[in-house]
Order: structure tokens, then C-alpha cells, then sequence
């Protein structure tokens, strides 16, 4: 078991900021790229927001974590399924989200996005092909 | 015009008591008075000293004992929701034979009365929860 | 005698933006705010509902909520006034009560 | 100000033991009936889940606190307004809930029901007739 | 391979039980519990809804959190089974994975 | 089998560490093995001695308490979402130079790593939140 690489799925669906669920997740998130599993995350019902760009704190004295996502390349963490669904639910396209991308180490490094838009269907086959499950 | 006003979830988990310190700084800031702050349910956990918040964020105890000492706020931890939730001041701690406290400076602890009472004596009252 | 309604939950997690619409009386007024921002944007499922509501109560929403989530001016329904903590204050002293509807 | 009797509305929307809320509301209602001010309950959405009865709690481990509503007469707590299209959305009757009584002592003290079944703009009537209201 | 989605959440108060009805596939199973049980009852706005995806799932409800909220097993939706806290163990471990709709 | 538990929400305010309690019981009971229970986000303030529930209420901290000791069970609060809200043991305290600690017997602290690792080391993940 303990070599074993186990498939995590990051579970986001709460908007940012009103709860603190989206930066401790995302806090989960960053420390668990240190063990090497084949890590995904999943944005949906609310949790969609999380991503949306121009996000500004300074009028409510929070720290805005946002532009933590952009980083998450850096930790090899590169499948950021969004649910389509919920993005038309809520007033949104994929050009309200952050750009987000990684470099493809198979690929002579080249830059790919990591935000996969899918439908609810495609999440629902996401989210059945997991190890773990961590519901934030 | 006096305002009285609830906080009903903890730090950092709920944005309720931010939004409430932003609220209260804005009314004191314009001529209003706050004669009380009240914390209940898990509002309670805003006055604990023992936070260490990342150095990146905010200190939102912090921000609230400096309030509170700046405009001389009474700022008010119901027993009842306090003693479930484990926030105890010096003299709770020996009542209830605990070895340790842990309420924060500019923060004390008294009965839901004392919301029944903000009520009556305020001109509105605000609730900030979840 | 009139109220203020705040709202602090997206209206996509949780009722209380659409029971506060459903208990509003006309001549009150509701601020959005936390994540009740979200109830104030366009081109979402409920956002026809909200505006219909604007004509008999007039709609708020708090600005630093707003930009918080990344949420331009241009996203608003036609007709919701952003305000900041000052203009909070001032609704709830304006008015002869608040009703929190978290 | 100190003589006036002011209107006080518990605003109960939330299920009871999932949450705590219903119970520590129940509490200020209790602390709050010393104060001799003009009391009033609503129920609403979720919150007229509190009122259900036969709750019976040994198989969580948590504490019934729904006895507590029978002895609000005692506290002169005596309105209860509950929402009837919040029942309806719920699948429930009035007679899904407690019977909670009070003696009305301007009437020789004959026993009256607490529990006021309103329809929605009635409760929306109750909610803009108050000086404080309290949300749980 | 098959999930155990767990619904602790009132489906009248948030979006939790429809985001987990409409993620659920053929042959997995949904558990209500904690306030999520009230999803489980008949003659509410959302029992239809709860009842046709019993067509493909298996629905459970926790019998402990059933009683304390004065659910009869009477108003339980047709095809729903109460479990105990030794059947919720039993639920998780005969499922691939777990699913928490929080 | 093997199970792991995260509990995401404080005490008395959400069911989620009661209905955690209740599973763990029957698993243990049943023959199964957890490992660990790893509490995040409010979940940390299960952890505290100081909590005072009324006498006719359970009291959930103790709950833990005497199962981990009749088990052997693994309790970790973790470290970064503690320091948030304030819950810290004896040799946080002192590093950190606070003046209290506040943590019960039968809890540690420990990195979200322990997360991580639990779910890599059990079968099943379980999650009581809000």
C-alpha cells in the first residue's frame, strides 16, 4: 500500500471569502503535492467562484488568495475540472475565470491550461474515478 | 443613534465577525454610538488570546481589543455559549476548576441578559452570523 | 416604518435571499453583502426574480463584498446601488429596523 | 427609553440538532421573557422543523430540547407564528406539531393554543411590526 | 466500483442534496443523515425528485437522526432504508469510495 | 477495513462531531480499524479541556477523550487551522510565547501532511462537516 499511488479529488464547493472552506482547501491542497498522488480538483455549485479573476480583498481587510491558484502548476498540480453547469447557472463563462496553466514536462514544457471545463456529466465520471474523496 | 450588535460565528471560519468590525468601526467612525458588542453561539471563540493568526492575515481578536480600547466598547462573551465552546476568563476558570483561561483583553463574560438588554436600550440592532 | 433586509448568503447555496424577497414589504430595502453579492449579479438563474423585486424595494449591495469576489460594476442588475460600510450604516439608521436573514 | 416596552421577534429558520442554533435560541427566548417585553416567535422555512413533535434524540446522544416550547406559557412567552407555506413546502400539517398551550390569564386563565398558523404575507405583516428583530 | 454520497444537509436550506442527486451514478448509494434525513420524507416539494433517483441508486437514511426529528418511518419516502450507525459503517465499507455532500 | 475520519466542524454547533463519534464507535465496535481521526477547519475546537457543557448535555470533548484512551485512537488537530482559532498545546504555547494552552488529553498536533497520510494509509476516507 504504501507505494501505491492513490487518486485524491479535491471536492470545492463553497464560494470564497464568506467561509474560510476555499483557503483551507486549498492549504490541503498545497501540503498534500508533497506526496506525490494523482491529484484533481473539482469546482462546482458554488464553488466555481473561486476561481473567478479580479478578485480585489482590500475592502474587507481578508487576504485574497487567489492568485494562489496560479501557482499551483509550480506543485505539479495541473487537473482543475470546473463544471459547466454551474458556471451557466451563475452568470459566468470560462473567460470570468483566472487564466491557470502549467508546463507540460512530457511536452517540451509547453504551457497548457489546467482548468478543464466539462459538463455535469463528465464531473459526475470524474468523480466516480477516485481513490479519495476530500469534501471541502 | 446607538447600535447594538450581535456576532454569531467564529474567526476566520465565517466572515460575520469581519464584517461586524467593519460595520462597528464605520458607525463609531461617523458620529453613532455602539454601546455593546455581543458574541453568542460560536461568536464567543472571537475573544481568544491564544490566536496566532499567519503573519499574511489579519488579527481579527486583535483588531477588536484595539477597537474596544479606542472607543471604550463593551464587548460581551455570553456565558452560557462561552462555557460550551471552552472560552473562560480568570474568574470562570477558578470557579469551574480549570487549569487555564484564555479570554483576550477587552473582552468579558456575562449572561444573555445583557443581549436582552442592548436590545431594549439600542435604537437597532445588527446581527452578523451565519 | 420600514425595514432593512440584509442578505449575506449566495443565493445559489442556500433560500435566504429568496425568503427575505418573499417577506420584503414595499418601501423596504435589502443589502447584499458576503457572499450575498452573488444574489446581485446578472445572467443568473435567479437574477430575473431579483430584479422584479426592485421595483417595490430598493436593492443594495456592499462594494468591498463585491470586489472581493471579482464581482464589476458592469455584473450588477440594473438598479442595485453599491454602497460601502459608511452607506451600511446609514441604511440601518435609516430605516426603523434590520432583519438579518442568514 | 427605559420604560418603554419594546416588540422583540425571534426569527427561527433553521432546523433543530443538525445546528445548535434552535437551541440557543430557545435559550435567549427563555433569559429574554425576564425582561417583561412584547415577545413574539416566528417560524419559518427550516425553523418550523423545531416545533415537529415526537423528536426522540437517544439514538444521536444529543439532548430533546423541543419539550422546552410546551413551557413557554409559563415565561409568558405565548405567540408562536409559524408559516403555513413553509409547512407545505415541507410535506407537514399543523398536526405534525406539538401541542404548546398557554392560560390566558385576561380570559379566567383558559387554556388558548400558542401556535398561530399565518400564511406568508401575514408573517411578512408580523416581521414589519416589530422594534427588534433577532435571527437564529 | 461504486460511491456512498453522504447528504447531512436539509434539502430545503442548501443546494446539497440536488448537487449530489444530479452527480450520482447507477449502482451508487446516497445515505441521509444529521438534517439531511428531512430529504427523505414524502409530500415535500423535492420527494419526486428524491424518489425517481431511487430508480437507480440506493437510498439510506440514518434512523438515529430520523427519530431525533420526529420522522415516522411512515413519512419516509417509498424504497428509503433506515440504517444505524453499524449500517452506516457497513454502507461505507461495501462502497469503493465515500463521497461527504457537505 | 480501515478508516479514515475527518471532522470539519467545532462542537455543539454542528452535528458533524457527534455523528463522527457515533461512527467511530461502531466501527471499532464492528471489528474495523481507524487509524486516525484528523480534525480541520472548526473541528480543532473539539480539542479544547476548557469546554464547560451544561450537565445535562453531553460532553463531547470527553467523549473523544475516553475513546482514544480505550482505543488507542489517534487524534491530530491541526497545527495551521489551530493557530487560527486559537487552540494550542503546551509546547505551541511556549514557542509561540503565549501564556496558556488549552488542548485535552488524548489530542495532538500535527501538520496537514497527517491529512494527506491518512488518506493515503486507509481504505476509506469519511468527512463529518458543514
Amino acid at each position: 500500500m504504501d507505494e501505491k499511488i492513490k487518486k485524491f479529488l479535491y471536492v470545492n464547493r463553497k464560494a470564497p471569502y464568506g467561509t474560510i472552506y476555499a483557503l483551507e482547501a486549498l492549504e490541503v491542497v498545497l501540503i498534500g503535492a508533497a506526496f506525490d498522488q494523482d491529484v484533481s480538483l473539482a469546482f462546482l455549485d458554488d464553488g466555481v467562484f473561486q476561481l473567478v479573476k479580479n478578485q480585489k480583498t482590500d475592502g474587507i481587510g481578508v487576504k485574497n488568495f487567489s492568485p494562489t491558484f496560479r501557482a499551483l502548476g509550480d506543485y505539479d498540480v495541473t487537473k482543475l475540472f470546473v463544471e459547466q453547469e454551474s458556471l451557466d447557472e451563475r452568470g459566468l463563462t470560462a473567460d470570468d475565470l483566472q487564466d491557470i496553466i502549467y508546463e507540460d514536462e512530457d511536452d517540451d514544457w509547453a504551457e497548457k491550461p489546467s482548468i478543464r471545463i466539462v459538463s455535469r456529466a463528465e464531473m459526475a465520471d470524474v468523480m466516480a474515478d477516485q481513490d479519495v474523496v476530500l469534501s471541502f | 443613534m446607538k447600535f447594538g450588535v450581535v456576532v454569531s460565528e467564529g474567526p476566520y471560519t465565517h466572515q460575520a465577525s469581519d464584517s461586524a468590525y467593519n460595520f462597528v468601526k464605520a458607525a463609531l467612525e461617523n458620529g453613532h454610538e455602539v454601546p455593546r458588542v455581543f458574541f453568542y453561539h460560536d461568536g464567543v471563540n472571537v475573544g481568544t488570546r491564544l490566536s496566532i493568526p499567519p503573519q499574511d492575515e489579519r488579527n481579527i481578536q486583535k483588531n477588536w481589543t484595539a477597537l474596544a480600547a479606542e472607543h471604550d466598547l463593551d464587548l460581551v462573551i455570553c456565558i452560557a455559549a462561552a462555557q460550551r465552546r471552552g472560552l473562560l476568563d480568570e474568574n470562570e476558570a477558578s470557579r469551574q476548576g480549570k487549569d487555564a483561561n484564555n479570554i483576550s483583553e477587552g473582552f468579558r463574560i456575562s449572561g444573555l441578559g445583557q443581549l436582552i438588554e442592548m436590545g431594549i436600550q439600542t435604537d437597532r440592532l445588527m446581527t452578523f452570523g451565519d | 416604518m420600514s425595514t432593512l433586509h440584509t442578505v449575506n448568503k449566495s443565493p445559489f447555496a442556500t433560500g435566504s435571499l429568496q425568503s427575505c424577497l418573499s417577506h420584503a414589504k414595499d418601501g423596504d430595502a435589502i443589502l447584499m453583502f458576503e457572499d450575498g453579492v452573488y444574489g446581485a449579479t446578472k445572467g443568473t438563474t435567479l437574477a430575473d426574480a431579483v430584479a422584479a423585486k426592485g421595483g417595490s424595494v430598493t436593492l443594495y449591495v456592499l462594494q468591498g463584498d463585491a470586489d472581493a469576489r471579482g464581482i464589476a460594476a458592469a455584473r450588477l442588475i440594473e438598479g442595485v446601488t453599491p454602497v460601502d460600510y459608511v452607506g451600511f450604516v446609514r441604511l440601518a439608521a435609516d430605516h426603523d429596523r434590520t432583519h438579518a436573514w442568514l
